[in-house]
This record gives structure tokens, sequence and C-alpha cells, in this order.
């Protein structure tokens, strides 16, 4: 890393009001001239790929509320190592908050030089700080900020795809129960016992929606159920690409539940993209046609109760499953059953019916014991320092789980 | 539904229309006022190359002013607003013809206006007009970048367009997986790094946080302390919740129970928060038929308000 | 009428909101505000940038969530204009241009000393939704190469030196939903550490805690919020008070304290209902 | 080919995302995959509206119950369809006045600005205040204090819609308020907690935080096995089950 650091250089103000193209009226008298800001300093913006570098100078002595006369703003200016002319100014950076900005318009490798001035009342210059002998940007092959993330990361695939290898290899995974899976197949054996049919929304996101396609996994398994019990199952879609997906996770299902002449391409039809649009349309389906069973699973918006309410006024067994914090709540209010945030993703698994799938929840829970540990470690930490009047060493442990293990600090602070 | 509910609801019917009736009998509403405009273009010689009227929508109050005028297709509008409103708050009742018209034409409307917009911002910008930027700049964006080269990697998205496209074709429909399984793939790798950054890792970071808490006269803020001790924990409890592994028996099943003590209260406020929300939606589609509509904004507003200081004494009108 | 509630049919419901809403709106009932520490924070957030400070007003909301975000983005709007900040508006939804226009239209009316491309700019929308964010934060001309009106940024005086969103001061979001405040918090506020201040509808407004302090300076949640906020804005600049939209935010907590008072009601009524159920034995 | 091609260009594409975010220079990799798929999403509006109008046009051909409906909303597609492509009644932009296509496709005074403005925006903000009257019945019907946790979810409820109004001055504004002070004493901090806009504040920062940061947590980790699994090829929903 490159970085220079030069004294201000005077020079005429005569001369370099000129430079810049401001020309002072000679009727006006001409304004009290700033004091200039110092120690300019500039070095490669680190972790980029050498698109910026970062600039910093110490503000005027006038930069201050009292100060007189006032500096507005600070005019940045650059040029090419070995340039005469510094051209216009290239940034500009008001006055009392930072004294820093960055310059990403350069070429990654070319040495530029650096001039800040401050600028008063009336563009009243002050006396220019420079950076000269040149200063370039550096492209960097590997982000080290990020590099305990990468760490934190690995752990936690790792696991994953351990435990799916390990349950491939035979290994019997034990995983708690889930309530409101059991209600899946209950609420479509009441369907087809009221000769009514299922409704199922995977939420209203495009399929490149990680919960759209979790959702997915659950229609799946819904179809399977409606293809051995004889039930209608309905799937209206708010998006075309999830109706094509809808399409062929269907059919597969009905097809490996040995009925796919039971198969009704036309029952899983778009609507409309637009959120209410679609509402408006399923809401009336659902006083229509009376289901005896809705399914909510994917990512829901505010129509999540408007479905949920009307499904009840219809008298529906509900289940939802959802990774939207802020719907979760009226479908816990509203609905028969309801799966929380994980939970949503844990049943995509749990119903796939492939016990390596099951993996992925240990692998899950590797993750948790890790954010649990960090989490106490890091508390425990600061809790010390705090009560030990801010002792260096466990202040420094603390500050390197909080700024380097889960900041943007790097291995080596 | 019984037949006394049955009567009560078709009085209130009633006094609705009496009202709506004597809104049109005696009063003046419903109704949008314009400003005209022109638009004159000037060509480089000073002489006028085009020119053309805009309208913008006045208050009523203003109908009277230099170059307004009332707007008839506005006014219609206005209607049409109105009543596919009352259209839609009738499903409350119950379903009916008006809802399913007004659902149908929502339905039909916003699919085409999507596709409309879908065309002018994404497939024209952004698709043609990087592939032959000169030829868009000619009709449609002028105001492109005239820098602007032709980029042949949106040839690339053109290409899965097609390939996408393949589905309404009789045979070979199984094409379409390759461009949903590119989009799938790399939204899949890109969600889970913003994910694990943004939500695993940088909320751990902000839970680490001093059970000890120190007031700024440098004493121990004893409720400070119990907030902060309340929040890991509850974080902690709720983490054990979600964790499948171990059932929920003994020490791990009273602590789940606990984290889902901490949902429900989350839940509680999210609903409660949610409430504000949904009322002020409510309001402002009220404030649409009564204000814009029905023109209740009148003196007689103001009449009422006074009377409101008798209903509700000290709270100010 | 123990039996006439239990099997009340929402209908009754229905009509009791429609009162609690309509008849403070007729009435036009208002209450008096005090700002809440969250909302002085938001406050003090603007309020602490010298003049000339560069803002990003980034709108995502559309015209149906305008009831409870429109009062934010015009107090917002009102904040920063009387600061005499740079005001750069951009919009991630197409329908947020509207809004955003509204924003301007401020400006123009109570503001005409202050001048387009100078002192405030439309970027308008560009689709992309969290692309567009991560495209900006290193290098908004690739994106956008003209304003909202058609015209080079080039020849725009308040883009000098605005090569990305990082020269912004402070970043204020006003959002419904997604994409929204959470990916600016993803893509711009935690990796590139930017001051950013949040208008949040009800709903999400409970999500964006968690981000507070570290990675949002605060928020504005829901309709009190913005009329808190509003009311802040006029302690600090009281000849706003004048303004009738100015307090449109303060005009909306009527229908909300009296719809607030109903729901509170129907759970109380819902609940001795149930108890004296229970105790009755029934079990329905 | 049907089946291998799709997971092999999906895991390589994943990876290589998940990779390039360690490597600044690969930075822009996501979003042009991003900004792509955009464009995608608006060519698949031609599979939903062509889907739309098949769907419909069966029903009115076959005088199916409800046909007249569908002939509606057939009729509200054509029609908004032609006058938006045709940009129907847009002014050309100021700055390129001899280009009559530069207009704004929505501008106001257009026609497809009219649909919107008095036919779309009325209808679906219209559905979405809606749902003040559905909360309303949901607070009636499913609010019950069951159990502790039913009671737990109602009464937070409770606090929340009265402390964000001016509720909360009418029945707790008589609790002493904070003096500021450096050193505030216990019971002082206590009665100033209890008032019912403080206690909101309480529930929002601690225990609203507390649960959705676990939320939050859980969330991400759901969605990173999810997205492995789906990378690995472990969950090949989206592809169908089918030999095909």
């Amino acid at each position: 890393m490159r970085m220079a650091r030069l004294r201000s250089v005077a020079i005429a103000a005569a001369c370099w009001l000129s430079a810049i193209d401001v020309v002072a009226q000679d009727t006006a008298p001409p304004p009290e001239l700033p004091a200039p800001p110092t120690d300019v300093e500039v070095k490669d913006r680190p972790s980029d790929n050498g698109q910026a570098v970062l600039i910093s100078w110490m503000a005027s002595a006038d930069d201050a509320p009292e100060g007189s006369p006032r500096v507005l703003e600070y005019w940045i200016f650059r040029r090419e190592l070995g340039q005469a002319e510094w051209g216009e100014k290239i940034l500009d950076s008001p006055a009392g908050t930072t004294t820093k900005t960055d310059d990403q318009k350069i070429k990654v490798g070319t040495q530029y030089e650096y001039r800040i001035v401050a600028v008063g009342v009336n563009e009243g210059v002050s006396e220019p700080a420079e950076l000269l002998g040149g200063v370039a940007s550096i492209r960097q092959w590997f982000n080290v900020q990020k590099a305990w993330f990468g760490i934190l990361l690995v752990l936690i695939c790792g696991a994953v795809i351990y435990f799916i290898e390990a349950a491939r290899g035979g290994k019997d995974l034990k995983v708690r129960k889930i309530a409101g899976l059991e209600a899946v197949d209950e609420a479509v054996g009441r369907a087809t016992e009221l000769g009514r049919s299922v409704l199922f929304i995977n939420g209203i996101q495009d399929i490149n929606d990680i919960q759209t396609i979790a959702g997915l996994t659950v229609l799946g398994n819904v179809a399977r159920r409606a293809a051995e019990y004889d039930a209608t199952l309905e799937v209206p879609t708010s998006r075309s690409l999830v109706m094509t997906t809808a399409r062929e996770t269907v059919q597969a299902a009905y097809l490996s539940a040995g009925r796919p002449d039971a198969y009704n391409e036309n029952n899983i039809y778009y609507l409309t993209d637009e959120q209410f649009g679609f509402v408006a349309s399923v809401t009336g389906r659902m006083v229509r046609e009376k289901y005896a069973a809705c399914f909510y699973m994917g990512a829901f918006y505010a129509e999540s109760l408007i479905l949920a309410e009307t499904g009840n006024s219809i008298g529906a067994i509900q289940v939802a499953g959802t990774a939207m914090p802020s719907q979760l709540p009226f479908f816990v209010a509203a609905c028969d059953y309801t799966l929380i945030g994980e939970e949503f993703f844990a049943a995509s698994a749990y119903l796939s019916g492939e016990p390596h799938q099951m993996g992925s929840l240990k692998g899950q829970d590797f993750g948790k014991v890790v954010g649990a540990v960090l989490l106490l470690l890091g508390c425990g930490a600061a809790t010390l320092a705090s009560m030990a009047n801010n002792n260096e060493a466990i202040a420094n442990f603390a500050a390197y789980i909080r700024d380097s293990i889960l900041g943007s600090k790097g291995l080596f602070p | 539904m019984n037949n006394r509910a049955n009567a009560a609801w078709a009085i209130i019917f009633v006094i609705a229309a009496i009202f709506l009736g004597w809104r049109i009998a005696t009063g003046n509403f419903g109704r949008i006022y314009v400003e005209r405009q022109q638009v004159t273009v000037h060509a480089e010689d000073g002489s006028v190359a085009a020119s053309w009227e805009t309208h913008t929508k006045v208050p009523p109050r203003d109908h009277l002013g230099e170059g307004v005028s009332l707007s008839i297709p506005r006014t219609i509008g206005l209607w049409a607003g109105a009543i596919l409103t009352l259209c839609i708050f009738s499903f409350l009742y119950g379903d009916n013809p008006f809802y399913k018209t007004a659902e149908s034409i929502v339905v039909g409307a916003s699919a085409a206006y999507l596709m409309v917009i879908g065309f002018w911002t994404q497939i024209i910008p952004n698709l043609i007009g990087n592939i032959v930027p000169d030829w868009t700049r000619t009709w449609a964006t002028p105001g492109l970048d005239p820098e602007a080269k032709a980029d042949y990697v949106y040839l690339l998205p053109l290409l899965l367009s097609i390939m996408l496209l393949w589905r309404l074709a009789p045979v070979g429909g199984w094409i379409s997986r390759w461009p949903l399984a590119f989009f799938i793939g790399a939204t899949a790798g890109f969600r889970l790094i913003g994910f694990m950054e943004a939500d695993f890792v940088a909320q751990i970071r902000a839970t680490i946080i001093p059970i000890w808490v120190r007031n700024p006269a440098g004493g121990v803020d004893i409720w400070a302390s119990i907030g902060a001790l309340t929040m890991i924990v509850g974080v902690i409890s709720c983490l054990i919740y979600f964790f499948f592994s171990l059932e929920h028996k003994g020490l791990v099943g009273k602590t789940a129970r606990l984290g889902i003590w901490f949902l429900m209260i989350t839940f509680g406020a999210g609903f409660g928060y949610t409430v504000m929300g949904r009322i002020a939606l409510l309001s402002q589609r009220l404030e649409f038929l009564f204000y814009e509509w029905l023109w209740l904004d009148s003196p007689t507003a103001d009449a009422v308000s006074g009377a409101a200081s008798l209903i509700m004494p000290g709270l100010g009108a | 009428m123990y039996e006439f509630l239990k099997t009340l049919d929402r209908r009754w419901v229905f009509l009791l909101m429609f009162l609690a809403v309509a008849t403070p709106i007729l009435l036009k009932v208002t209450f008096p505000e005090k700002p809440s520490a969250m909302v002085m924070d938001v406050f003090q957030a603007i309020e602490g940038l010298p003049e000339g400070s560069k803002v990003l007003m980034a709108w995502d909301f559309d015209p149906a969530s305008r009831g409870e975000l429109e009062p934010m983005a015009s107090a917002f709007t009102r904040h920063c204009a009387e600061k005499k900040l740079k005001m750069y508006y951009m919009a991630l939804w197409p329908l947020a241009v509207p809004m955003i226009q509204d924003s301007i239209r401020i400006l123009e009316r109570e503001y005409p000393h202050l001048e387009y491309g100078r002192d405030y700019m439309n970027l308008g929308y560009k689709p992309g939704n969290e692309g567009v964010i991560k495209v900006v934060i290193t290098n908004i001309r690739k994106l956008y190469t003209t304003d909202h009106y058609g015209t080079g940024v080039e020849t725009i005086p308040m883009m000098s030196g605005v090569t990305s969103v990082q020269a912004m001061d402070l970043i204020i979001n006003v959002s419904a939903g997604d994409p929204g405040t959470k990916q600016w918090v993803q893509y711009v506020a935690t990796p590139f550490n930017k001051r950013m201040v949040a208008g949040a509808t009800g709903v999400q407004a409970p999500q964006l805690y968690p981000y507070i302090p570290a990675q949002l300076v605060g928020i504005l949640g829901a309709i009190k919020a913005a009329a808190e906020y509003e009311q802040a804005v006029i302690d600090g600049y009281p000849h706003l008070a004048k303004i009738a939209t100015a307090k449109e935010g303060l005009r909306r907590m009527g229908p909300q304290l009296v719809g607030h008072v109903l729901v509170v009601l129907l759970v109380i009524l819902a609940n001795v209902i149930y108890f004296i159920g229970r105790r009755r034995g029934d079990t329905r | 080919m049907k089946r291998t091609a799709p997971l092999l260009i999906a895991a390589t594409v994943g990876f290589i995302i998940i990779v390039s975010s360690f490597i600044p220079y690969t930075e822009s990799w996501g979003e042009d995959s991003m900004i792509w798929f955009d464009i995608l999403a608006a060519v698949a509006f031609v599979l939903g509206g062509g889907n739309l109008l098949k769907m419909n046009l069966k029903k009115v051909s076959d005088r199916r119950p409800g046909w007249a409906y569908s002939a509606i909303i057939i009729a509200a597609f054509l029609i908004t369809l032609t006058l938006g492509l045709l940009k129907v009644g847009t002014h050309p932009n100021e700055v390129f006045w001899n280009k009559p296509w530069s207009g704004d496709y929505i501008g106001e005074g257009s026609a497809l600005w009219w649909i919107y403005e008095y036919l779309i925006y009325p209808l679906t903000s219209t559905m979405f205040a809606m749902l003040a009257f559905y909360i309303a019945s949901a607070a009636f019907r499913a609010f019950r204090a069951k159990n502790m946790e039913a009671s737990l979810l109602l009464g937070t409820a409770f606090i929340v819609l009265l402390g964000r109004t001016y509720a909360a001055i009418i029945l707790t504004g008589w609790l002493p308020e904070l003096a500021h002070d450096a050193e505030p004493s216990f019971f002082g901090q206590l009665w100033n907690g209890l008032r019912l806009e403080k206690l909101t504040e309480t529930i929002m920062g601690v225990f609203n935080l507390a649960g959705s940061r676990a939320i939050n947590i859980g969330i991400a980790l759901g969605i990173a096995s999810t997205s492995l699994k789906v990378l690995l090829g472990v969950d090949r929903s989206y592809l169908g089950t089918g030999e095909d």
C-alpha cells in the first residue's frame, strides 16, 4: 500500500484564482480568505477492485460555526503525475461534517496528485493543501476483510453438506417433530370427505425467491396426498414462471402417486402479477368454491390476513408457512397451524420424504450453535470488560469477536 | 343471518342511499377541474417547432380561475374510481355481481398494465437498448447516453428469454428449465451470501452488548442492565425453540417454551403496529370518498367539528 | 345478549370499524403529539447536517401506502429544504415516481428559491430491485445516465463529484416493502457504513428494530411516528404550522385513536364472551 | 440432458456467485444476473398474459358459468395492453419533441395513466384498505386468552395499540416523567417506564428485538441451507420430480 504525506504548499493567491476560473469582480471587495486545510492523505481503498482511493485531510482552522471567514465547503482537484494543469474541481465536500471522501473516477495503477482548498463566502478560496509525488489505487484479488465471514460460511455450509452425506450413508438423524406437519395430511383428508377442493398458494414472489422454492417442495407433497385421496387441488399463481414450475411439480407428484390421469393442468393457473388484483380474484374464488383446506406456503405480504380471514369465514382448515416476519402474526392469529420462519424451511425438508434432506436441518442446528457460542462469548467478555472498568485485555477480546470475527476487520486487525 | 339482522342492514343501506341521493340533489360534487397549460418548443432559430396542451388538476374552489375548465375524462374517471371503490367494499357484506365485475376489471387491467410497464421499462431500455442502442435512441429513448455502445453480452438474456418462451411451443418445453436453472442458481448464491452476512453475522454482532450497563455518571444502570439481559436471554431461548435436533423436553422444553413466549410478544407487537398501518390506509380511502368525490370538506364540516368538542371535551378538535 | 354476541356476524364488526374511522375523519378530530426519543434521533440526524450536505431521498412506496408514508416523505422533504440540504430523489418502485413528484411539488410551491439541479433533483425509477442498489452504491452513472426528465447527469451541477451513493452524507429511505429499507440496510448501510434513517409502514417497523442503532440511526414507524416527526419539524420551524399539508399525519391520528380503541374493545369483548362461555361449560 | 444440464447450470452459477463475493474483481456479477432476471421476468409477462387469455377465452367459448366475467377480464386486458403499448395520449418529451415515441408512457393525461389513476389504483388500494376490516374481525375472533401464549400475544397487542395513540397520555399521563439526571433513581425509572408509550418502547426495543433477531437468524440459516440444497441438487422440486 502506498501512502504519501506532504505539507501544504503556498502558491500566490492571484495566480491560483485564475487557474480554477473564478473571476473576482472589480467592483466587489476581494473576499476574506479562510485558512487552508492541512495534512492531505490519500491511500488505496482496501479490499476493492482498485476503483477508488480514500482522501482525507485536516479541517481548516476556520471550519467551525464561529469561524471567520466561515468555511462552506472543500474543493478537491486531481491531476495525473507529470501533468502541469489541475483542471476543474473533481469533488466537493461540505464543511463541518467529515474531512474525508473517496475518488472513484480513477484508472487502476495510474499515479495521481491531489490538491484541496477550503472555500468560504463568495467563493473565497484558501491557499491549497497538496499531495504531490503520486498515489495509485491497487486491485486486490481477495477481500481480506471478509476472511472470517468466509471461515464461518465454510463451517456452516460444510456442516450442512456433511450431515446430508452422513444421512445418505445411512446414518439415522434424529429430528424432533414439527407441529403442524400432520395437519397437511389431515387437511387434505378432510377435503376429500367433504368433496370440496384444496387451495394452495405458493406465495406471491417469483421463482427466484428461496421461499417460493421451499413452498414448491411442500406443494409436491400436498399434490401427492391430493392424488392419493383423489381430491381436487387448485393452485392460482401471481407469477407465470411459478405457474410453469408448479405445473411440473404437481404433474410429477401425480405421476409418483400413480394417478397421472387425474392431473389437470388448468387447475394451476396465472392470474395477475399485481398483488391486490391477485388477492381480489383469489378471495372471490374462495367464497365461491368454498375450499375445505387452504395452504399458504411461500413469501407473503399484506395479503396474508385477507386470505386467512376469508379462508376462515368459509370454514376451511388453514395451514401457513412463511419466512416473512411481518406476516407471521396474522397467520398465527388466523390459521390453524403456522410454520414459523425457519420451521417452514425445515418442513420442506421434512415433507420431501427423503431422509438425506434432513441433513440440512442438522446443519442449520450447527449454525445456531456457532451463533449462540459467539453470542455468549461476546456478551460475557463485554460484560466483564464493563465490570472490570474496561480492562484492556478483556475489552480487546470482546472487540475481536465483534469487529473481526463478526465484523470486517479481517483476521489480524 | 336472521330476519332482524337483514332488516337492520336494509335500514342502513337505505339511509346511505338517501344520503347519496340528498348529496346528488343538493350539492355540487364529484367533478374535476383542470388548468390548461400550453407547452411550446422553439427550434434553434426561434420559430415554434411544436406545441401541445397539458392539463393539471386544480382544487374545485379554483374552478373560476383563468384557463380552468371542467375535465370530462377525469370527472368520469373520478366517478368510475368511486363506484369501483364501493364495489370492492361491497364484498364485506358478501359476494355479489358488483364485486365480481370489479374483480374482473382489476385482474385483466393490471395484468396488461404490468406487461406494458415491463415492455417500456425493461425490454426496450435494458434489453433492446443495450443490444442496438443507436436504433432505440432514434425513437424510444433519445435521452440514452450518446456514447453507449452495443453490449452484445445482452444477447445472452435475449437467448434465455427465447428459451423461456419455448414453453409455448408444442414440443421441447424442457428447454425452458435451462434459463430457470440459471436464475435459481444465481439467486440461491446471491441470497445465501446476503442473508448470512446481514441477518446471521450482523445480527449476532449487534446482540453482543454488556449486560452490566453503566450510566453516564459511571454507576450501574439497573433497568438498562435488566433490559440487556432480557434481550440476550430472549434471543438464546428463541434459538433453542428453533433447534431441531432435540425434543422439547426437560430443560430444553422449558427454554423453548420461554422462546415461544418471546415470539408471541413479538407477534403481538407486530399485530399492534400493523393495525395502525391498516387504519391509515382505510382513512386514506375514506378521505378519497368523502373529500374528493362527495366534497364533504365544505362549511358544513366546520359546523360539525364544533360539535366534536362536545363529544370529546378537552381533546381539542 | 350473550348468544347474540357469541355468534356475532362479522359484518357488524366491519360496520363498527367503518364508523370508527369515518366519524373522526368527518369531525376532523386531532390530538397533540410529543415526539418520542426515536423520532428525535431521526430528527437530529437531519438537523445535525451542515448546509449543503448531500442527502439521498430513496422513496420506495406506491400509492397503496400513501396514507401512511406520504406524511413522512413530505416532512422529510420540508425538513431537508429548511436545512438547505442537497436532495437526490430516486425510486426502486415503478409507482414511486408520482410520490417523488408530490415531494418535488412541495419544493416548487413552498421553497421557490430552491433550484432544480442545484438544490434538488429527481433521478427517477430504475428497474432491477436490489440489483439497482448494488450498482449505485459503487457506480451511480452505470444506471443513471440521465435524470428522470432525460437530462444527462453530466450537465446537472449537483451531480458533479457524485460518482456513487457513497458520496451521500445521509440516506433517507421511505419504503413500504421489498425492495426497501431492509435491502438498503443489507447492501448499503451495513457494508459501507452509511448513516441512514428510514420511514416505514407499521407492518415493517418491528422488523427494522434489530438494525438500530448500528445499521440504522432510527426509523419512523407508521403514522404515529409520522405525526410526531411532523410535530418535531414544526417545533423546529414554527412557520410550517400554518401549512395544512404539513400536518397530514397529525390529522390522521384522530381515526387512529378511535380505530385502536375499537380494536382494543373488540378484543376485551371477545375475551369476556370467551370466559362467560367457558364458565357455562360451552365448549364451542 | 433434460434434468442433469439444469442441475449443472444452477450449481455452477450459484457457486461462482458465492465465491465471487469474496473477490472484488467479480463484485458486479451478481448484479448483472439480477438485471438479466428482471428482463426475463418482463418477458415472462407474455407467458402469463397468454395463459390468462387462453383460460378465459376457453371459459367464454364453453359458456361456462360466470363466462361474462371472463369476457370482462379479456376486454380489460386487451384494451389496457393496446392503449399502453401504443402510448395513446402521451406527449413527446420536451427535449426530444420531434420523436413522438419519446414521451413518458404513463405521463399525466395519457390513456394508460387514466386507467391506472381511475381504475387500477382505486381498486387495488381499496383491496388493501379492506385489511382494516379484516384486522378488526381477526381481533374479535382470534385473540382469546386461551393459554399463556395467546394471552401474551393479546396483552402485547393491547399495550402497543394504546401506547401508540393519544390514549397513552390519557391513561398513564399522570405517571411522573423522568427528570433529566445523570443517575436517575430506581423508582423514578420504574414509574417512567410504566407510562404506556415508554412500555411500548421497551416492548419494541427489548422483547420484539429479541424475537425478531432470533427469527432473522433462523431464517438466514434456513435460506442458506435451502439454497445449498438447491445448488447441490438435493432439492430439485423446481424441476419437477418426474422423468420427462
